[in-house]
């Protein structure tokens, strides 16, 4: 956001031999699971390893979808409620006696269709997402309390081949929901680099002006990010009950900070035009790893919240210093470009 | 400069300078608008349930938006200024909790408690402050991570347990002269029942108001909000400013945080988390702008009102608890959105 | 201002308007019998509009006109005012006498004859002799000495004069101007419009000078020289494109520099330039994007971290820069504060104490003092000051951006292409504005990409090409823009050929 | 055929002030041959013969005389060497004879005593070769200005230099009197004589000369023997790629195509009243107004960002106003947006990105893949077409100077083929080599078939680029003007009112 002007040269000939732009974050997990592992060598268990990737699937999936929003420059705050709700709705859906599955794919459904609310307020409106958002955050979380009396939604277990499908582990180690988290992360990804939906949302999120005057229409990107979002919401809500079998009223209510929290940490920047998939997805499992890791040294879990502070502050001063140290090397101070910019 | 006028001419102003524009009348209308609204939701409520038109509501609905009013104050200088704050619900939650530890468990006596609370909020304003501009990163991450930090710090010191003054842990006794006074600064008086929560809140909306609307320093920072860069070309104390509205958020926060705690008199360590949206919205409602420099004291105070009115009418009159929740947003919504619409019917008659 | 003259018309608050165009604006003046009084503006000031005015053709949309102390229109009353133009309006095909007797046909039911009045009017206008020549024969002056005879013969009290003599020889427009004094002195109103200097300084008593659809100022006595005059006009005139850039003159090579840098270097944009600027002078950096002016700019107003010797009106360092130095950057956008109003923008670069008092409090009332006084003074065209900034057009706002700089009374001014993205009217009036700031003694500096945008703001420019600085052309030296481009073009691809020979 | 070498220059620079009249000038003429150098007014013709003429002192640089190099302090000592010139301007004495004109400050004389005769009898034959038969003791103001021309070329011929120097000779001549001196260059010439010609007169110089120079902006671009040129060769050599004309001729409309039109009529909207317009294919049409007068408000609604109240427009493609800027990028009109930076590229992002802007962006259909493959080859493409300096369709958006920029918008139009181009203010801020590109690239657009509508703030570029000229004032249109200067232009643009309507209009009582 502040060195437009010194972003690396592409080298000289061939972009193709750069770096990854997610090199950093996945070196830092991987030498964070390393330091743990030293100490603790437990923590290196395979299983383990798994199993840290199995809890960040469902905040997961939503940073996959919020890289989109976050490239556009909007900002979802209502996720956690959309997965909540969606999670609800298939939770009754399944009370009312339908097949698991068809349940499930309702909940998608759902989701996106909280997203395209989100979307036609938004784009009908003309206000930002974070407004609209800030207000369907309390709009879903009421209408979801109202839905399930403020009570956990437990549905029915006659029918258990969904929630056995969800919650399997194939060859008895690598859990589904993470399988299901991981090629969605892999789907996304080439979406965002590869179609041209992907181009499109990198282009608006670049320059919306210009954007516009060069004929994709802002209105348009925003409605479609926002109800993949939501449909990635309620993609992660219906595997979410079939994983736990019950949704509890509050749970989601939380998720947003953490969710942007590990976009942010994987790399994209909240000026919009770049976003990474992988950077997101290693971003939530480095706050994963935080707070397992924390437990393998004994320490109280309730330090996880501060330390996921620390490292969010910590992760970004330092990729902020970098950035300095390259502009310092250039001896140039540029100017924040998108200041004035008005909804 | 320009040759000197002979006396001819120089009485005229002529049509070029007017006295008021359009500006102030934006201002006034959306302030207007924002306690007409007040009026028409309260006159509904009235209607709908005739036992609303009670003075013991209104007083309740007052003491309910001071805690959120003084929190969303701070937030609009930071909003003001062009920044972002989520920290300050959790800052929120550990002034109560800090302040409880101290004083209840460490013995700490309250009068020099409040001080060191005080200075603990100061203190995470500049912590924000200092990282937002000078590591220049975006105070939404920042103020995120402080969001953990300190929900984190509020889980260490209250070792995740609750506390009351009143019947304080086994063991530890409280000063009664202490707790009176503690209690004392939010107690109610007069035939209504009025918190002295109310009059904090009113004294710190004219500190905060003048502060923003009619010094130097309100008028730097509303410029700061509206155009950073040009701010830092035209050698504004930028940084200097954005710090202090930080720390002015965090101060605010803290104190919020103490005066709930007095008038409840019990915290958890999550206490505040809640807080943040309900403050953003309040702030929003009252016609402050998430891109800076747009702000006022007043709308804040307002969107406040709305909003504490809603819930406690809500709440007297649904159902269930939540649908409060629904309304909530669907306001906060429906305020900016009219905002939005009614400037661009201006401008589009002006053009 | 509202008492009317007894003898004689008085304009009042007149005000004339075409839609939202608004012609003439509260106008007031005084014409006074026995006087020459002159009219001066430039084109599109209202001029026209006030002749019209005075001559009954247009009706004031406000205000009032009287005549002797009384509520006059000329439009019912026209034939006590007489338009005298520079093309006559006559009837070519008819004698003199004919056409001074054009339209008194209707009174009798006979051709009218001439009477001896009329005889003596013309006799005196010198054109007796001439009466039964057709007009089509006559010169200019005779025609237009015709003109004037039936004025005086239908008993006109009211004579505008409009550029009456600029198709006379310099003979023929004496001798209009004896008869135009003598119109005068026999206490008849004389209103001469005209565009020449010295006509209205030899011929009038009083020239009162219309700009902006107002009387901006009158001028008589001592202050009625040409040179006044051409102030006043210039100060507002509509835009010529080729803005007199020869005022050198005031300019003294021997006077220390505003400012001047040593050995001043961004290693990699550009290393070791002697800049210096005198007082009153504009100094132009011309260079593409990556040539380092835009940058060699930027850095006096300390915005790159440089090296090197800087001095500002006798200090050194950061703190020259911070006292003396103001910066107007490229886009309107960086120095404009959207969510502010005209008058706030124009002031939020000051302090205490110009706008605020004890405990920092805003002085409010001298705030709006102060901003009017400089949108007037920066002739920043608004309705009001509390009106938003962006219903400014983008000339006004540049003119706001520049003022909301000055108005911290910088000792050097840094503009960064300073009409960017603003219409042909607002340039040459923003290249007025720096010229007056300058020709206070003070320096400016400014980065164009423009060689049209230099040749009419600057007295000297530097090319800048592969962060180094060219030799300076001197402005004056030239006559034309394009001369002057194709110097420019010339220095630049020499001086990147003469760094490439030295990478070599 | 290497013939012996006469004249050689070397890295011969000079400079006047601030300006550079040569830089690093190259020059070989061979003995026995007519050698022309040719070039643009300024490149460096003149001052490069007045240096070999002893008239001017070079700051650098040799010169080598049949192969020993010499510094010549004044004319003499450059007579000396053998070296006589032809000034363009004649040099000759109006007053004196001819002979006292030929024999200028070397009169022939024995014992102080000047011998008319023995200076009749020299320059006889010379004259007659001339076929100069004039009175010699006739003052030389009585001879015509082609004469006049031949006595001087006698003059320098009276010395027998080894290289003759003939700057412009016949700038003052008519035709036959041209014609007359080449036959006598001719003769010359077949003779042996060296001769140093320049003109810019390119028929002229293949003509007669045997080897040409071609030089630009101080230096020598290229040196061939004249039978290996041709004349547009020449010509790009002496332009270069920067052309001196800084607006560039109208092209001749590609055949077989039909013309397209822009019909509009009584359009309103923003402050636009009532506006009638008609822009075809193969015109550049310029709109100029002020700020507000409606210029940019037309450019925004044919564009689809801005609703129009009223009116009816009709486009190529027989349909209406575009709903919105992807409906006008669909159908075929592109924007060049005033402001670049802001509206026209995404400045962190590479060309590639940047390019693919309205290909990917707006185009429907073709697969909803985006591959790098072909948006390579796209960017690719318009930085040989619109000659972009940047290191790879990988180098990103600000790293470009605003020229470059500014091509990358055309260019990312250019790859969907637009039909109605809406140019606004295109060459604000860019140097003036890319403007002369960019103009170039409008008459381009234009000749292929595009309809160009092209505003700007500068007058120059309106009157010097556009066939036609919209003046907008107060939105309405105030009047169309083609062919004049500025200052009426600017006067339109001013007060909106045409130059012929400028009569008053009162009435006499």
């Amino acid at each position: 956001m502040t060195d437009t002007g010194t972003a690396p040269e592409p080298s000289a000939s061939r972009r193709r031999f750069r770096m990854p732009e997610e090199t950093g974050v996945i070196i830092a997990l991987v030498l964070m699971i390393l330091i743990i592992g030293i100490a603790r060598p437990r923590f290196l268990n395979p299983i383990n390893l798994l199993t840290i990737l199995s809890h960040t699937t469902f905040q997961g999936m939503l940073a996959v979808g919020m890289v989109y929003l976050l490239a556009i420059r909007e900002i979802d705050l209502s996720v956690g409620w959309i997965f909540n709700f969606s999670a609800v709705f298939t939770g009754l859906l399944m009370v009312a006696g339908v097949d698991p599955w068809i349940a499930a794919f309702g909940g998608v459904a759902f989701g996106a269709l909280l997203g395209l609310f989100n979307g036609i307020l938004s784009v009908g409106l003309r206000l930002p997402a974070i407004i609209v958002t800030l207000g369907t955050y309390s709009m879903f979380q009421g209408l979801s309390l109202v839905v399930n009396n403020g009570r956990a939604v437990v549905p029915p277990d006659q029918d258990t081949s969904y929630f056995n499908a969800v919650a399997a582990k194939i060859f008895g180690i690598v859990p589904v929901a993470a399988l299901v988290f991981v090629v969605l992360a892999i789907v996304m990804h080439f979406v965002l680099h590869r179609t041209k939906f992907g181009y499109r949302v990198q282009a608006v999120g670049s320059n919306p002006e210009a954007a516009e005057l060069a004929g994709i229409s802002n209105a348009t990107i925003k409605l479609q990010t926002l109800v993949l979002m939501g449909a990635i919401c309620g993609l992660s809500g219906a595997m979410y009950i079939g994983f736990r079998g019950a949704i509890d009223p509050n749970e989601g209510s939380d998720f947003v900070l953490v969710v942007v929290a590990a976009v942010i940490i994987g790399g994209t920047p909240l000026s919009g035009g770049y976003g990474t998939v992988i950077g997101a997805v290693v971003g939530m499992m480095i706050i994963q790893v935080i707070s397992s890791g924390l437990i393998f040294f004994g320490i109280d879990a309730t330090w996880s919240t501060f330390v996921t502070g620390a490292v969010i502050v910590l992760a970004v001063s330092l990729d902020q210093l970098i950035k300095f140290q390259r502009a310092r090397r250039a001896n140039r101070v540029k100017l924040e470009q998108d200041s004035a910019t008005e909804p | 400069m320009a040759p000197t006028d002979t006396p001819q001419t120089t009485a005229t102003h002529g049509p070029g300078i007017r006295a008021a524009g359009r500006a102030t009348v934006d201002v006034a209308l959306r302030v207007g608008g924002l306690f007409a609204a007040v009026i028409v939701v309260a006159i509904i409520f009235i209607i709908i349930n005739p036992a609303f038109a009670n003075p013991n509501l209104a007083v309740s609905v007052l003491r309910s938006m001071s805690s959120v009013a003084i929190m969303a104050m701070g937030l609009t200088l930071v909003i003001v200024v062009g920044e972002i704050d989520l920290s300050f619900g959790a800052m929120y939650g550990l002034a109560a909790n800090s302040l409880a530890v101290m004083w209840i468990v460490g013995g700490v006596p309250v009068y020099l408690a409040i001080p060191l609370v005080l200075c603990i909020g100061a203190v995470v304003g500049l912590f924000n402050g200092v990282l937002v501009t000078s590591i220049k990163i975006p105070s939404f991450i920042v103020t995120l991570g402080s969001y953990n930090l300190l929900y984190g710090l509020s889980l260490w010191v209250t070792n995740s347990g609750t506390f009351n003054p009143v019947y304080p842990p086994p063991g530890s006794t409280m000063d009664q002269g202490q707790l009176d006074f503690f209690i004392g600064l939010t107690q109610n008086i007069g035939a209504y029942r009025l918190s002295i929560e109310v009059f904090w809140m009113i004294g710190i909306a004219i500190v905060v108001g003048f502060l923003l609307h009619r010094t130097l320093f309100g008028f730097r920072l509303t410029a700061i909000g509206g155009n950073p860069t040009a701010g830092q070309l035209a050698r504004l104390p930028v940084k200097r400013y954005k710090i202090l509205a930080f720390v002015l958020c965090g101060v605010l926060a803290s104190i919020a945080g103490m005066l709930d705690f007095s008038f409840i008199q019990t915290t958890q360590p999550d206490i505040g988390l809640s807080q943040t949206f309900p403050v953003f919205a309040a702030v929003i409602i009252g016609g402050a702008s998430l891109t800076g420099g747009k702000g006022t004291i007043i709308g804040t105070l307002g969107g406040a009102l709305l909003l504490a009115e809603l819930q406690i009418g809500l709440a007297l009159l649904s159902p269930g608890p939540h649908v409060q929740q629904i309304f909530l947003g669907a306001v906060t919504i429906g305020a900016v959105a009219l905002d939005l619409f009614l400037t661009r019917i201006r401008k589009s008659r002006a053009a | 201002m509202t008492d009317v003259l007894e003898k004689g018309i008085s304009l009042r608050g007149v005000t004339k308007t075409y839609g939202s165009t608004v012609a003439l604006a509260q106008l007031d003046l005084d014409l006074r019998p026995g006087e020459v009084l002159g009219v001066a503006g430039p084109n599109g000031a209202g001029k026209s509009t006030l002749v019209r005015m005075i001559a009954g053709e247009e009706r004031p949309t406000l205000g009032t006109l009287t005549f002797d102390g009384r509520p006059w229109s000329p439009s019912v009353e026209w034939q006590a005012v007489a338009v005298v133009h520079q093309e006559p309006q006559l009837f070519p095909n008819l004698t003199v006498a004919e056409n001074v007797m054009v339209g008194r046909e209707a009174s009798g039911t006979r051709r009218p004859k001439l009477g001896a009045a009329d005889a003596a009017v013309m006799e005196a206008l010198g054109i007796g002799d001439l009466r039964n020549r057709a007009l089509e024969d006559c010169s200019l002056a005779t025609q237009q000495r015709t003109e004037i005879a039936r004025a005086v013969a239908r008993a006109a009290r009211v004579f505008l004069f409009d550029e009456p003599n600029s198709a006379l020889t310099a003979k023929e427009s004496d001798e209009l101007f004896r008869e135009i004094h003598q119109l005068a002195d026999s206490g008849r109103i004389v209103v001469l419009i005209t565009h020449r200097l010295e006509d209205l300084v030899e011929q009038c008593k009083r020239v009162a000078v219309v700009r902006d659809g107002r009387v901006r100022t009158i001028l008589e006595g001592e202050a009625l020289t040409e040179e006044g005059l051409a102030r006043q006009l210039v100060v507002d005139a509509t835009v010529t494109v080729a803005t007199d850039t020869a005022s050198g003159a005031t300019r003294d090579p021997n006077a220390p520099p505003v400012f001047a840098t040593r050995g001043w270097t961004l290693p990699g944009v550009f290393s070791d330039i002697t800049l210096h600027g005198a007082p009153n002078e504009i100094v132009a950096l011309m260079g593409v994007e990556g040539s380092g002016a835009r940058e060699l700019l930027r850095s006096l107003a300390g915005l790159e971290g440089c090296g090197g010797a800087l001095t500002i009106n006798g200090v050194a360092g950061t703190e020259a820069i911070d006292r003396f130095t103001a910066y107007v950057p490229a886009t309107r956008q960086f120095s404009l504060y959207s969510n502010y109003t005209v008058g706030e923008n124009l002031l939020v670069r000051l302090g205490r104490p110009e706008i605020a008092g004890a405990a920092f409090a805003l002085r409010k009332r001298q705030m709006k003092t102060l901003a009017e006084d400089a949108v007037k003074r920066f002739m920043v065209k608004t309705g009001s000051i509390t009106q938003p900034i962006r219903s400014l057009s983008g000339g006004n706002q540049q003119k706001v951006a520049i003022a909301q700089a000055l108005n911290c009374s910088p000792k050097l001014l840094l503009l960064e292409e300073p009409t960017r993205g603003v219409d042909i009217h607002s340039k040459s009036e923003i290249y007025r504005l720096l010229e007056t700031f300058a020709a206070e003694g003070n320096s400016v500096v400014m980065f164009c990409t423009e060689v049209l945008e230099i040749y009419e703001a600057a007295h000297r420019v530097h090319v800048v090409s592969e962060g180094r600085l060219s030799p300076p052309l001197a402005i004056a030296d030239y006559d034309h823009v394009e001369q002057l481009a194709t110097d420019i073009t010339r220095l630049e691809g020499e001086q990147r050929g003469g760094a490439v020979a030295a990478a070599e | 055929m290497p013939g012996d070498i006469l004249i050689e220059v070397r890295e011969l620079t000079k400079r006047y002030g601030g300006v550079v009249a040569l830089a690093d000038m190259n020059l070989t003429v061979e003995r026995g041959t007519v050698h022309a150098v040719v070039g643009e007014n300024g490149a460096g013709k003149s001052t490069l013969m007045k240096i070999l003429a002893g008239a001017v002192h070079p700051d650098s640089g040799t010169i080598k005389v049949g192969g020993e190099t010499v510094a010549f302090d004044s004319p003499n000592d450059a007579r000396k060497r053998g070296i006589g010139i032809v000034y363009q301007e004649l040099s000759l004495f109006p007053e004196r004879s001819v002979l006292a004109n030929l024999y200028v400050n070397r009169e022939p004389a024995a014992f102080g005593i000047v011998s008319t005769r023995k200076m009749e009898a020299e320059s006889r034959d010379i004259l007659d070769r001339l076929g100069l038969h004039v009175e010699v003791d006739a003052p030389v103001g009585r001879l015509s200005i082609g004469e006049r021309q031949l006595v001087e070329l006698a003059r320098v011929l009276l010395e027998e230099p080894q290289l003759i120097i003939l700057d412009e000779p016949n700038s003052a001549l008519n035709e036959r009197e041209t014609q007359r001196l080449f036959a006598v260059l001719r003769q010359l010439s077949a003779r042996g004589h060296t001769m140093l010609y320049v003109s810019h007169r390119l028929e002229e110089v293949f003509a007669i000369s045997d080897r040409v120079t071609i030089t630009r902006n101080g230096r020598d671009v290229l040196t061939r023997d004249r039978a290996d040129l041709t004349i547009p060769e020449v010509i790009e050599g002496m332009i270069g790629a920067q052309q001196d004309a800084l607006f560039p001729p109208p092209l001749p409309a590609v055949a077989g195509r039909a013309e397209e039109r822009i019909v509009i009529k009584g359009l309103s909207g923003g402050p636009l009243k009532d506006v009638d317009l008609t822009a075809r294919s193969g015109e550049v049409v310029g709109l100029a107004g002020l700020e507000g007068s409606g210029v940019s408000a037309l450019l925004a609604i044919l564009f689809g960002t801005q609703k129009a109240r009223a009116g009816k427009v009709t486009f190529p493609d027989d349909r209406g106003l575009p709903r919105s800027p992807t409906d006008a990028a669909r159908r075929g009109v592109c924007l060049v947006p005033a402001d670049r930076r802001r509206n026209g590229l995404m400045l962190e992002k590479s060309i590639l990105f940047n390019i693919s802007q309205v290909f990917v962006g707006a185009q429907t259909g073709g697969s909803w893949l985006y591959r790098n493959g072909p948006a390579f080859a796209r960017a690719q493409r318009q930085i040989d077409n619109l000659k972009i300096k940047a290191r790879s369709p990988w180098t990103l958006a600000n790293q470009l100077s605003g020229g470059n920029q500014q091509k990358i918008v055309i260019g990312k139009w250019l790859e969907v083929g637009p039909k109605v181009f809406l140019l606004d203010d295109p060459t604000r801020g860019v140097d003036v080599g890319a403007k002369r590109e960019i103009y170039g690239l409008i008459r381009k657009m234009s000749s292929d078939g595009g309809i160009v509508l092209f505003s700007s703030t500068e007058l120059p570029e309106l009157v010097g680029l556009c066939d036609r000229i919209v003046v907008f004032y107060q939105g309405r249109i105030a009047g169309e003007l083609s062919g004049v200067d500025d200052h009426t232009l600017l006067h339109v643009i001013n007060t909106g009112e045409m130059p012929a309507a400028a009569e008053r209009s009162e009435a006499t009582p």
